[in-house]
C-alpha cells in the first residue's frame, strides 16, 4: 500500500535509465519472511516484485534478496551478531596481501546449473570485471571503482588487483551482489544480460515459478553444497505495505515479517501470538532537507532557525510512535564515522530570534513528503512546531514518482520551488554509502539541499581510500558537521527494523535486520 | 333470480375499494343473469363499475378491492366465495376472457403457439395434439397460414389479428361463458365489425354465453340479445336489446341513447348531452344515484333509492318513474 | 438481429475509439516529457531519446494518435516502464485474481439479489418487502471500501475467522480468502439486483398479459416463472452486465484493503509509480472489458427478448 | 366562397431509417400524405375521416405548420404557410389553432389553468385584459374557480374545454381539432362538439376536424374527406357522401357502423385483409387488394380523380345510385 | 385513449395536497433520512464548538479509545477524532453538494442542448456521454487524478465527469420525451419560441427528477471523495476529511480500531441519510423514477 516508505538503495542511485526510474518508484530493504512448517516451505515477503536478477543490473532490494538465494556469493555477512563481519562463502580463502592486492581461492566443486560446469577463477575474473567494465555500463560499476583487473593464478585461485586502496571492498562490495560469480558462457548465451529469467543458478535455490506480483517460488538446488539449507522451498510474496504484512502475520499467513516502524513499539510491548518480535538498529537515515537554492531559504539564518525550531524528539516520537531515537547524523551507530551529538538543537527562542534578525516574519514554506503514514505524521508535527516559531508550513504529499523528481534539475525548473522535504536513504555498512549523495557533483541530482562544500567533497574522496579506521571515522564525523553547519539538514533518526518471527522458525539476520533467507532453519 | 338454465347469475353483488380517503363503493347491489348461449351486453360510461363487475366475476380484482356482498353463480356454483384453487380450475375452462387491448394481452416473449399450448394445461394430451388443436383454432378465427404463424410472437401479428388470436385462445376450451371486456374498443371501425362478426359466428358454433362489456351502444345493438346498463356502480336498466333500444325506461338510458350521434337520424348541428357529473362513490348521495343529473328528478328521488322493477319491455329499471313517458331531449 | 449486433458492435467500437483518444490526449497533456517522466531523472539523454522514438513522441500529434490506435489494434498497450514487460501481458497476469474476485462478488450479488428481489416483488408492501427495500438501498449507499475495512476489522482482526491478506493457493484456500473481499465488492450489487428485479417484476406483473394468463387458470407459480420472471430478468441482466464492469475496477479497494494481487492493485501501484503505460493500458483494458460485457449483455437480452429481436429486424 | 385554407398536391414524407441505412443508399422514406388537395372556407367545417395510420393527423399537422417534410402548396389566407419568418410566422400561429387529441397531456403539467390560458397572450406579447381568463373559461363552460387547478386535476372533458379556450384566446380563423372527442363518453362528447360549433357560428371560424367517428361527421361537418394510405379516396359534401358513397372504401367505412337496424346490416361491405404498409404501396388502385369489387384493371392502373359537383373520388368502378334500403 | 375503469386508479381530487415536507416526514424512510442529514449538517455547523482543535497535536493522547474527553477516541497524533469528524462533515457536505451542483449544471446544459439540438449534435454528444460512461467509475476517477494530481478540485472534476453524464443523459431523454410531448407541440402551435419552451416548459419538468437523482447520488459523491482520499488521491491530508481519517486509520488499524470506526461511521450516516431521503423524495414526488 501507499504507506510503504519508499527508500533508495545506493545502488539505485547509481543507476541510470530504466534502472533508476524503476528504482525511484520502489522501496528497498523491506523484506519479510514467512514460513510454514508443512512441506519445508519458507514463505518470505518481498516488499515488491522481482524485476531484474542480473548482478550488474538488478534494481531493488527484493531482487537482492532473491539473488542471495539463487547465486553463490563470494562472501556473506554473519548473522545473529551485532557486528558487520563478512565471511567467505564461495571463496575458501581470501586474503589482503597489500592495499591493492587481494588473493582468493574458490571452493572446489561448486557446480553451475545446466551445462556450465564448475565455478572457476576465470568466472570470478569475468564477473567482477564485467561490472567494472564501462562498456557494460552497469549501475554498480562504482562497487568496483578501483578494480584494475583480476589475475587468474590457478583453476580456483586468483588475485584481485586494485588501482588504489578501496575501503568499501569488504564492507559492501564482496559481501553483496557485486561479489556474485557467474559463468561467462551463461551470460553470453543470454545475450549479455538478462532480467527475471536467470540463465544459470549457483546458489542454494533456483526459481521454480514466478507469478508476477503474486509470488515467486524457489526450490532447493540439489547441486549446491557450500552449506546446508533447511527448507525445500522458499515462497516469496510481494506485499508492499508492511502494515498489510503485519496483518498477514497475525492472521497466521506469514510467520516471519518485518514490521512497519510505527508498529514496533506496540510489538515490543505486546509480542504477537505464535511468534516473537526482534528489534534491529537499521542503517537507513531519515532527515529533513532544506533547499538552499530556493529564494526563501537562501538566508542561512532562516535555515538555522528552522533547525532550532524542530524538536527531533517530538518528530521521531510522532512518526515512529516511540520506536526510534533522534539521530545526530547520517551514519548509523556501530558504523565507522557515527556522530554522537548535534550542533544545533531544539531552541525555539533562538529560532524566533534568528527569524527576526532575518526579517522573515510570517514565512510560509512548503514541506514535500511522500504518501506514507510515517511521513505524514512527522510532517504534521513539524507543521505544528514551526507554527510555534511563526513559520507556516504547507504539507504537499506526492506520489513517489513525482516526489523523486522534485529536486532533480534534469526534470525541469521545479527544483527551485522545492523548500523543505523529508528524505530517507538506505545504505550498506560503509560510511561512504552515506556521504556520496551530498557532494557538489550530486547537486541537483540527489543532493536536493544543494549543499555545496568543497571541503566535504575532498573529505569524501579521501576517506574512501583511507584504510585507517580511526582517521576515517574522524573524516566522516567532520563531514556531518559540515552538513549541519550549512543549515540544510535536520537529522532526524536512523530507522530501526522490527522483525516478527513465528514460533518454529529460526531466522538468520544481518545486524541491520536484513534476512539471509537460505540460512533460515526450523527451531 | 337463480334459474337452473342460467349460466351466470349475479345476485346483489357489491364491491368496494379501500382508498386513502375512504371506501369507494364501485359496484352496489347488482343483479343480472346470463342464460345458456345468450349474448349479454353490459354498457356504461367511464367509472360506471362495469370493469369492476367483470373483475369480480373472474376474481381478478386488484388487492384494494373487496366483494362486500352478494353472489356470483356459475351454473349455481358461487364464484364470489370460491377458493382460489377452484377459481383456477374454472378459469380458462368454463369461463374465458378476451381483454381490451390486443397489443398487451398476449405475452410478448412467448410464441403464440406456446401460449396456446400453455392454456391447455388441464389436458393430458401430447404436445403435438395440443399444438394441432391450437392450429385448428387459429384457422377457425381465420388466421391465414396458421401452421406457420403459430410459431410467431404476438408482435408479429397486426392488432386485428392479435385480437383474433386472443379470441381463439379464449374459445379453445369451448367455455360456457366468455367474458369480453371491450374487445373492439381499440380497433378501427372495419376491424370492429369484422371482430364482432367473428365472435357471433363462433358463438353460434360453440354455443357459449357471452358477457360483452362495452361503452359502444351500436355494438350492443348489433350483437347482443340482452342489454344491461350501468351507471355509477348501479345497474339502472336491463332487458332484451330490441325492447330497451326501442323504448328505454330509465332516464339515464334515454339520455344516453339520445346523446349518441348514431342514434340521431336527422342531421343536426347541435347534439344533446347529459349535464352534470358522476356522484361521489365514496360519499354516496341518498336516494337515486342519477337524481343529480336527472331532468325528471323530484324530492322523492333525492331521498329514496328506487327498487328495480319491470317497466315497458325492460325487466329491471331502477327508477321511481319507470313508466313515465319518454323524455324529450333538447339539443 | 445480425444488423442489430453489428450496430451495437459498431457503437461499442466507436465508444472505445473515443476513450482511446481521450486517454491519448490526457497522456499528451501531462506536464513534462512523458519519456523523461517514465524513465526517471537519472536516465541518460540517449535513453530518453530512444524511448521518445519508441513512443513516437517526436512525431506530429495526428501521426502519434494513429500509431497509438495502430499499436492498440495489435494488442500492444505499451510497455511497463519498470519491468519492461508488455503491458497487456502484465495485465493478463493479474487478471485471474481479479476475475475470481469479481466472480465471487457476482455470486454474492446475484443469488441473494434475485431471491430478495423475487420475495420482495411477490410480497409487495409487506414488512419483508419494506425491510428488503431499506436493506437494498442501504447496501447500495455505503461505499465498498468502508464495508471492506469494517469486514476486515470484524472478521479478520477481531474474530480471526478469515485471513486478512493474500489470494491464496489451492481451491479451499483461495475460496476462503475470497469470502470477505467478495462480500465487500458484491454487497452493493445485492441491492441493485434486488431492486431492479423487484421493480421490473412488479411492472411485468401489472401487464395485461399476466392477467390474461391468470384468466386462463395458469398457476401462480407457473405465471411467476414463465410469464413474469422470464421478462423481468432482462433488465437485471443489463444491471449485472454493468456490475461486472464496475466491479472489475471497483476491485481496487477490496484488493488494497485485503492485500490481494489483481488489476486494481496493479493500476493503483502504477499510479503511485507514475507508470503511465500501465495506467492507461489498464484503463483501456477495463474499458474494453466493460464495453464488451455490456455489449454481451445487450446481445443476450436481444436474443432472449423476441420483441427486441423483432424490432431490430425492422 | 374564397377559401381560407388551400392545400394543393401536399406530400408529407418521413424518414424511417437511421444514418446507417441512409449511408447504404437505401430509400427509407415513406409518404404519410401522398398528394392531397383541400379547401376550407371561413365558417366551414371539414372532417377528415380514415382508419388508424391513414395519415389524418399527419395531414392536419402539416397544414398547421407543425412539422413534417413537406412538398406541395399550403396557403393560408392566400399566403404560403411554409417559409414564414418573424411576424408572419407568429401571425400564422395566432390565426391557426390546433387542438390536440390527448387533451390532458397537451397542457403543460406544471402550469395552472390560468397560466395555460394566459400563455397565448404572453407568447404573442399581448396584454391580458382584466378578467379575460374568466371570460374564456366562461366561454367554454368552465367555472372561474377552475383557474387555479392544474391539468392533472381535470377530467378529460374539462381538459378539452381548456384546450378550446386556449385555442380561442387569440381569436383564430382556423381551428384544427385532432380527434376532439376521442376517449370521451358519449354523454360528454356532444358538449365539446357543440362548443366548437357555437364558436364557429359566432366567430365565423373554419374548422378542420379529424375523427374516425362517422356519426359525428354526419352531424357536424359540411364537407368530409376519406383518407386511405395518405390520399383522399373521396372528398366532398357530407350529405352527398353519406347519401351515396362512390368509393367502395367510403362505403365500407360508412357501413362499418354498428347500428341497431338489422336491415342495414345486410348492405354492409366486408373488407378483406388489412391496411397495407406505407412502405409497400400496392400497384394500381391502392385499395384493390381489399376491395370486394376489384377487377383486373384495378390491380394494373391507378384510377384518376373523378369530379362531380358535390364531390370527387378515385375509383375505376364507382358505386352507383341504388334503391334506398 | 383508454377509459378509467379502475376507480381506485382514478386521480382523487379529494386528497388535499399536503406540504412537501409534511409528506416527506410522513414517510418513515424520509423522516429517517432527514434526521441523518440533519445530524450531519448540525455536526458541520457546530464543529467550531468543540473544545479540541481538528489539527492540534497531542502525541501523549494518541490512540485513545472513546473517553469523556475524546468521544470517538484519538488518532495517531492524539487529535480528537470526534472533532475531526465534525470538521470532516464540512468538507464532505461542501464538496458533495458543490460538486453535484456543478455536475447537475453540466448535465442539464449538455442534456437539454442534446435534446433540442440537431440530430447529428445529439448523436455525437450521446456517443461522448456513452464513452464517458463506458470507463468504469473507479478507473475514470483514478486516471483523472493520475493526470491532474490529487486535490480537492480533482475530486470535483471526477464527480462532474462521473455523475454528469448520467444527468446529461437523463436531461436529454426527458427533453426528448418532453420535446415531443403534446403540450410542447401545443405551445409551439401557439407560437412559443425555443427559449420560452426550454425555460418555461422543459426545465421545470425535468428539473424535479434530476434533482431527485442528484440527491440520491450524493452518497456516491461522498464515497468518491472518501474513496479517493482513502487512496491518498483526494483531499490533502492536513484537512480533516472522512476519507483521510480512514486513510490514517487503516494504517494504524492494529493500534486503534477507533480511527476507522470514526472515519467510516459518518460516511455511512451521510450515505444512508441522502439515500433514504432520495428514496422518499422519489416515492413521494416521482413514482415513475422507481425503476432506477
Amino acid at each position: 500500500m501507499i504507506r510503504t516508505p519508499y527508500r533508495l538503495t545506493r545502488r539505485g542511485l547509481l543507476g541510470h535509465g530504466l534502472a533508476a526510474g524503476g528504482l525511484a518508484a520502489l522501496p528497498a530493504t523491506r523484506a519479510l519472511a514467512q514460513t510454514s512448517d508443512e512441506g519445508g516451505r519458507l514463505r518470505a515477503r518481498l516488499y515488491a516484485d522481482i524485476q531484474n536478477l542480473d548482478p550488474a543490473f538488478w534494481t531493488s532490494a527484493s531482487d537482492a534478496l532473491v539473488m542471495e538465494c539463487i547465486y553463490a556469493f563470494a562472501m556473506q555477512f554473519e548473522t545473529g551478531t551485532d557486528q558487520f563481519t563478512a565471511q567467505p562463502v564461495a571463496f575458501s580463502r581470501i586474503e589482503q596481501v597489500d592495499d591493492t592486492h587481494i588473493e582468493f581461492e574458490l571452493h572446489e566443486g561448486i557446480m553451475y546449473s545446466g551445462d556450465y560446469g564448475e565455478m572457476t577463477a576465470e568466472d570470478v575474473k569475468f564477473s567482477y570485471e564485467r561490472i567494472a567494465d564501462p562498456e557494460v555500463d552497469s549501475p554498480y560499476a562504482e562497487d568496483w571503482a578501483q578494480l584494475d583487473h583480476v589475475e587468474v593464478t590457478g583453476k580456483y585461485s586468483g588475485t584481485i588487483v586494485l588501482k588504489a586502496p578501496f575501503a568499501p571492498l569488504f564492507n559492501s562490495t564482496l559481501p553483496a551482489t557485486s561479489g556474485i560469480i557467474l559463468p561467462q558462457a551463461a551470460i553470453e548465451a543470454a545475450g549479455g544480460q538478462f532480467t527475471t529469467e536467470p540463465p544459470v543458478y549457483s546458489g542454494p535455490y533456483r526459481i521454480r515459478s514466478w507469478e508476477p506480483r503474486t509470488r515467486v517460488v524457489l526450490e532447493r538446488n540439489p547441486d549446491f553444497t557450500l552449506f546446508e539449507v533447511e527448507f525445500d522451498e522458499i515462497e516469496l510474496i510481494p506485499i508492499e505495505d508492511p502494515k498489510t504484512a503485519e496483518l498477514g502475520f497475525e492472521a497466521g499467513d506469514i510467520d516471519h515479517a518485518q514490521t512497519s516502524i510505527s508498529s514496533m513499539a506496540r510489538y515490543a510491548e505486546t509480542p504477537p501470538a505464535r511468534g516473537s518480535f526482534q528489534r534491529f538498529t537499521g542503517l537507513n537515515y531519515y532527515w529533513l532537507g532544506m533547499n538552499e537554492g530556493n529564494a526563501d531559504l537562501a538566508d542561512q539564518n532562516i535555515r538555522r532557525a528552522i533547525q532550532h525550531g524542530i524538536s527531533r524528539e517530538a518528530v521521531v516520537e510522532a512518526a515512529y510512535l516511540g520506536a526510534a531515537e533522534p539521530a545526530a547524523g547520517i551514519i548509523a551507530p556501530g558504523l565507522t564515522g557515527h556522530r554522537e551529538a548535534n550542533l544545533y538543537d531544539y531552541d525555539p527562542e533562538r529560532a524566533r530570534q534568528l527569524l527576526d534578525e532575518a526579517g522573515a516574519s510570517g514565512l510560509r514554506v512548503s514541506l514535500a513528503i511522500q504518501q506514507t503514514a510515517e511521513d505524514l505524521a512527522a510532517a504534521q508535527v513539524i507543521q505544528a512546531l514551526l507554527a510555534d516559531i511563526g513559520v507556516m508550513v504547507q504539507i504537499d504529499q506526492y506520489e513517489s514518482g513525482t516526489f523523486w523528481s522534485l529536486g532533480v534539475e534534469s526534470e525541469g525548473d521545479q527544483w527551485r520551488d522545492l523548500q523543505l522535504f523529508l528524505f530517507s536513504f538506505t545504505m550498506q555498512p560503509d560510511p561512504s554509502w552515506a556521504t556520496v549523495w551530498f557532494t557538489p557533483a550530486q547537486v541537483g541530482v540527489w543532493n536536493w539541499q544543494r549543499f555545496d562544500n568543497a571541503e566535504y567533497a575532498e573529505l569524501h574522496r579521501a576517506a574512501a581510500s583511507e584504510l585507517d579506521t580511526e582517521a576515517r571515522a574522524e573524516m566522516y564525523v567532520r563531514m556531518q558537521d559540515l552538513m549541519e553547519e550549512s543549515g540544510d539538514f535536520v537529522f532526524l533518526t536512523f530507522e530501526p527494523v522490527g522483525i516478527l518471527t513465528a514460533d518454529g522458525v529460526e531466522d538468520a539476520m544481518r545486524p541491520d535486520g536484513t534476512p539471509i533467507l537460505p540460512r533460515f532453519t526450523r527451531s | 333470480m337463480t334459474q337452473t338454465d342460467d349460466i351466470l347469475s349475479v345476485d346483489g353483488l357489491s364491491v368496494s375499494y379501500a382508498t386513502p380517503t375512504g371506501t369507494l363503493r364501485a359496484v352496489r347491489d347488482v343483479s343480472f343473469t346470463i342464460g345458456r348461449g345468450e349474448i349479454v351486453g353490459l354498457v356504461g360510461e367511464s367509472g360506471c363499475g362495469k370493469s369492476t363487475l367483470m373483475q369480480s366475476i373472474l376474481r381478478l380484482l386488484p388487492g384494494a378491492a373487496r366483494i362486500e356482498g352478494g353472489a356470483i353463480r356459475l351454473s349455481g356454483e358461487d364464484l364470489a366465495h370460491a377458493p382460489k384453487k377452484r377459481m383456477r380450475q374454472l378459469l380458462g375452462d368454463r369461463i374465458s376472457v378476451v381483454f381490451q387491448d390486443p397489443m398487451e394481452t398476449l405475452n410478448p416473449v412467448l410464441t403464440v403457439g406456446r401460449q396456446m399450448i400453455d392454456i391447455q394445461h388441464r389436458s393430458r394430451e401430447s404436445r403435438a395434439a395440443k399444438r394441432a388443436r391450437a392450429v385448428a383454432m387459429l384457422k377457425r378465427v381465420k388466421i391465414p397460414d396458421a401452421e406457420t404463424k403459430i410459431d410467431s410472437y404476438p408482435h408479429e401479428f397486426s392488432g386485428g389479428m392479435r385480437q383474433r388470436v386472443a379470441i381463439a385462445m379464449a374459445l379453445m376450451a369451448e367455455p360456457d361463458l366468455l367474458v369480453a371486456d371491450e374487445p373492439t374498443t381499440a380497433l378501427d371501425a372495419t376491424l370492429e365489425i369484422a371482430t364482432i362478426d367473428l365472435l357471433r359466428e363462433l358463438q353460434e358454433e360453440i354455443g357459449c354465453a357471452i358477457l360483452f362489456i362495452t361503452h359502444h351502444l351500436g355494438v350492443v345493438a348489433e350483437l347482443c340479445d340482452r342489454i344491461d346498463i350501468m351507471y355509477a356502480g348501479a345497474l339502472v336498466e336491463s332487458g332484451p336489446t330490441m325492447e330497451v333500444f326501442r323504448d328505454p325506461r330509465h332516464p339515464y338510458t334515454q339520455l344516453l341513447f339520445a346523446c349518441d350521434p348514431a342514434q340521431i337520424a336527422e342531421q343536426r348541428r347541435h347534439l344533446p348531452s347529459i349535464p352534470g357529473s358522476l356522484p361521489d362513490l365514496i360519499d354516496l348521495p341518498q336516494g337515486c344515484i342519477f337524481a343529480g343529473r336527472c331532468p325528471r328528478a323530484e324530492d322523492r328521488c333525492r331521498t329514496e333509492a328506487p327498487a328495480p322493477r319491470a317497466a315497458g319491455g325492460s325487466e329491471q329499471v331502477r327508477c321511481h318513474f319507470a313508466d313515465a313517458p319518454r323524455l324529450e331531449v333538447p339539443a | 438481429m445480425l444488423s442489430y449486433g453489428l450496430k451495437r458492435l459498431g457503437l461499442s467500437v466507436a465508444v472505445v475509439v473515443i476513450v482511446i483518444a481521450a486517454l491519448f490526449v490526457m497522456i499528451y497533456a501531462v506536464p513534462g516529457d512523458p519519456a523523461r517522466v517514465a524513465l526517471g531523472p537519472r536516465a541518460s539523454d540517449a535513453l530518453v531519446a530512444e524511448l521518445r522514438a519508441r513512443l513516437g513522441l517526436d512525431l506530429p500529434i495526428w501521426s502519434q494518435i494513429l500509431r497509438f490506435y495502430g499499436s492498440i489494434l495489435q494488442g500492444d498497450l505499451g510497455r511497463d516502464v519498470i519491468s519492461g514487460a508488455p503491458v497487456l501481458k502484465v495485465i493478463l497476469a493479474q487478471l485471474p485474481d481479479t476475475l475470481r474476485l469479481v466472480g465471487g462478488a457476482m455470486l454474492v450479488a446475484v443469488v441473494p439479489g434475485i431471491v430478495l428481489g423475487v420475495i420482495s416483488a411477490t410480497h409487495r408492501g409487506s414488512a419483508i418487502d419494506r425491510l428488503t427495500s431499506v436493506l437494498s438501498v442501504s447496501v447500495m449507499a455505503v461505499p465498498s471500501f468502508v464495508i471492506a475495512i469494517y469486514l476486515l476489522l470484524i472478521f479478520s482482526i477481531n474474530l480471526g475467522w478469515f485471513p486478512a491478506i493474500g489470494a491464496g493457493q489451492g481451491f479451499w484456500d483461495v475460496a476462503h480468502r475470497l469470502v470477505l473481499p467478495s462480500l465487500a465488492l458484491g454487497l452493493a450489487w445485492i441491492g441493485y439486483t434486488a431492486r431492479i428485479l423487484r421493480a421490473s417484476m412488479l411492472e411485468v406483473t401489472g401487464q395485461s398479459h399476466v392477467r390474461t394468463a391468470r384468466a386462463f387458470g395458469i398457476s401462480d407459480r407457473r405465471i411467476m416463472y414463465d410469464y413474469v420472471l422470464r421478462i423481468a430478468i432482462l433488465p437485471t441482466i443489463t444491471v449485472l452486465g454493468l456490475g461486472i464492469g464496475q466491479m472489475l475496477s471497483g476491485a481496487v479497494f477490496a484488493e488494497i484493503v485485503f492485500g490481494r494481487p489483481g488489476i486494481g492493485k496493479l493500476v493503483y501501484d502504477a499510479i503511485l509509480a507514475r507508470n503511465y503505460p500501465v495506467v492507461t493500458g489498464t484503463v483501456l483494458f477495463t474499458t474494453v472489458f466493460f464495453v464488451a460485457v455490456n455489449l454481451a449483455a445487450d446481445l443476450l437480452i436481444a436474443w432472449l427478448d423476441p420483441r427486441v429481436r423483432h424490432d431490430l429486424a425492422h | 366562397m374564397s377559401a381560407l385554407l388551400t392545400v394543393r398536391d401536399l406530400h408529407v414524407r418521413f424518414n424511417t431509417g437511421g444514418p446507417l441505412a441512409r449511408a447504404l443508399g437505401r430509400d427509407t422514406h415513406i409518404e404519410g400524405v401522398a398528394g392531397v388537395d383541400l379547401d376550407i372556407a371561413p365558417g366551414e367545417t371539414m372532417a377528415l375521416v380514415g382508419e388508424s395510420g391513414s395519415g389524418k393527423t399527419t395531414l392536419a399537422r402539416a397544414v398547421a405548420g407543425l412539422g413534417g417534410d413537406i412538398t406541395g402548396e399550403v396557403l393560408f389566407d392566400g399566403k404560403p404557410v411554409a417559409g414564414r419568418t418573424g411576424g408572419e410566422a407568429k401571425a400564422l400561429r395566432r390565426d391557426v389553432a390546433f387542438m390536440f387529441q390527448d387533451a390532458v397531456s397537451s397542457l403543460s403539467p406544471r402550469f395552472t389553468i390560468r397560466g395555460l390560458i394566459e400563455e397565448p397572450f404572453r407568447i404573442h406579447g399581448q396584454p391580458i385584459p382584466e378578467g379575460e381568463v374568466e371570460r374564456l373559461l366562461g366561454l367554454v363552460g368552465l367555472s372561474a374557480e377552475m383557474a387555479d387547478r392544474r391539468p392533472h386535476e381535470l377530467s378529460g372533458g374539462q381538459a378539452r374545454r381548456v384546450g378550446v379556450a386556449r385555442a380561442l384566446a387569440l381569436e383564430p380563423r382556423l381551428v384544427i381539432a385532432d380527434e376532439p372527442t376521442a376517449g370521451l363518453d358519449v354523454s360528454v362528447q356532444s358538449e365539446v362538439l357543440n362548443l366548437l360549433n357555437d364558436l364557429r357560428e359566432r366567430l365565423d371560424l373554419a374548422i378542420l376536424i379529424i375523427t374516425h367517428n362517422l356519426n359525428i361527421v354526419r352531424h357536424v361537418a359540411d364537407k368530409m374527406a376519406i383518407m386511405y394510405l395518405g390520399r383522399f379516396v373521396e372528398i366532398g359534401e357530407t350529405q352527398a357522401i353519406f347519401a351515396q358513397p362512390r368509393h367502395p372504401y367510403t362505403k365500407a367505412l360508412l357501413s362499418a357502423n354498428p347500428i341497431i337496424d338489422a336491415e342495414a346490416r345486410r348492405d354492409r361491405i366486408a373488407l378483406e385483409g388489412e391496411v397495407p404498409s406505407l412502405t409497400q404501396r400496392p400497384e394500381g388502385c391502392e385499395f384493390h387488394g381489399r376491395c370486394p369489387f376489384a377487377r383486373d384493371l384495378c390491380a394494373r392502373e391507378a384510377p384518376d380523380r373523378t369530379r362531380e359537383p358535390a364531390r370527387s373520388y378515385t375509383c375505376h368502378f364507382p358505386l352507383e345510385e341504388e334503391a334506398p334500403a | 385513449m383508454t377509459l378509467h375503469t379502475d376507480p381506485a386508479a382514478a386521480p382523487s381530487r379529494r386528497t388535499k395536497p399536503r406540504g412537501a415536507l409534511a409528506r416527506l416526514v410522513a414517510d418513515p424512510l424520509g423522516a429517517l433520512g432527514l434526521t441523518l442529514i440533519a445530524l450531519t449538517v448540525l455536526g458541520a455547523a457546530l464543529a467550531g464548538l468543540s473544545p479540541h482543535s481538528p489539527t492540534g497535536l497531542s502525541p501523549l493522547d494518541r490512540f485513545s479509545g472513546p473517553t469523556a474527553e475524546f468521544w470517538l477516541g484519538t488518532d495517531n497524533l492524539g487529535r480528537d477524532l470526534f472533532t475531526r469528524v465534525l470538521y470532516g462533515a464540512r468538507v464532505a457536505l461542501a464538496l458533495s453538494i458543490g460538486a453535484t451542483a456543478l455536475a447537475l449544471v453540466f448535465g442539464l446544459v449538455t442534456g437539454v442542448a442534446a435534446g433540442f439540438g440537431p440530430r447529428w449534435a445529439d448523436n455525437i454528444l450521446l456517443l461522448i456521454l456513452d464513452a464517458m460512461k463506458s470507463v468504469p467509475t473507479v478507473m475514470l476517477a483514478l486516471v483523472l487524478v493520475t493526470f491532474t494530481g490529487p486535490s480537492l478540485w480533482a475530486v470535483v472534476l471526477v464527480v462532474v465527469l462521473v455523475n454528469g453524464p448520467a444527468y446529461a443523459r437523463m436531461a436529454r431523454t426527458q427533453t426528448l420525451a418532453i420535446r415531443n410531448a403534446d403540450y410542447i407541440e401545443a405551445e409551439r402551435s401557439l407560437g412559443a419560441g425555443g427559449a420560452r419552451i426550454v425555460f418555461a416548459h422543459v426545465l421545470p419538468n425535468i428539473l424535479g427528477p434530476i434533482l431527485i437523482l442528484a440527491a440520491m447520488d450524493i452518497p456516491i459523491v461522498v464515497g468518491i471523495e472518501a474513496g479517493l482520499s482513502f487512496l491518498g488521491l483526494g483531499v490533502r491530508p492536513p484537512a480533516p476529511s472522512w476519507g483521510t481519517i480512514l486513510y490514517d486509520g487503516f494504517s494504524y488499524i492494529r493500534d486503534s480500531a477507533w480511527m476507522v470506526i470514526a472515519g467510516g461511521i459518518p460516511i455511512v450516516i451521510t450515505a444512508l441519510g441522502f439515500t433514504f431521503l432520495g428514496e422518499a423524495l422519489r416515492d413521494t414526488f416521482d413514482p415513475k423514477l422507481a425503476k432506477r
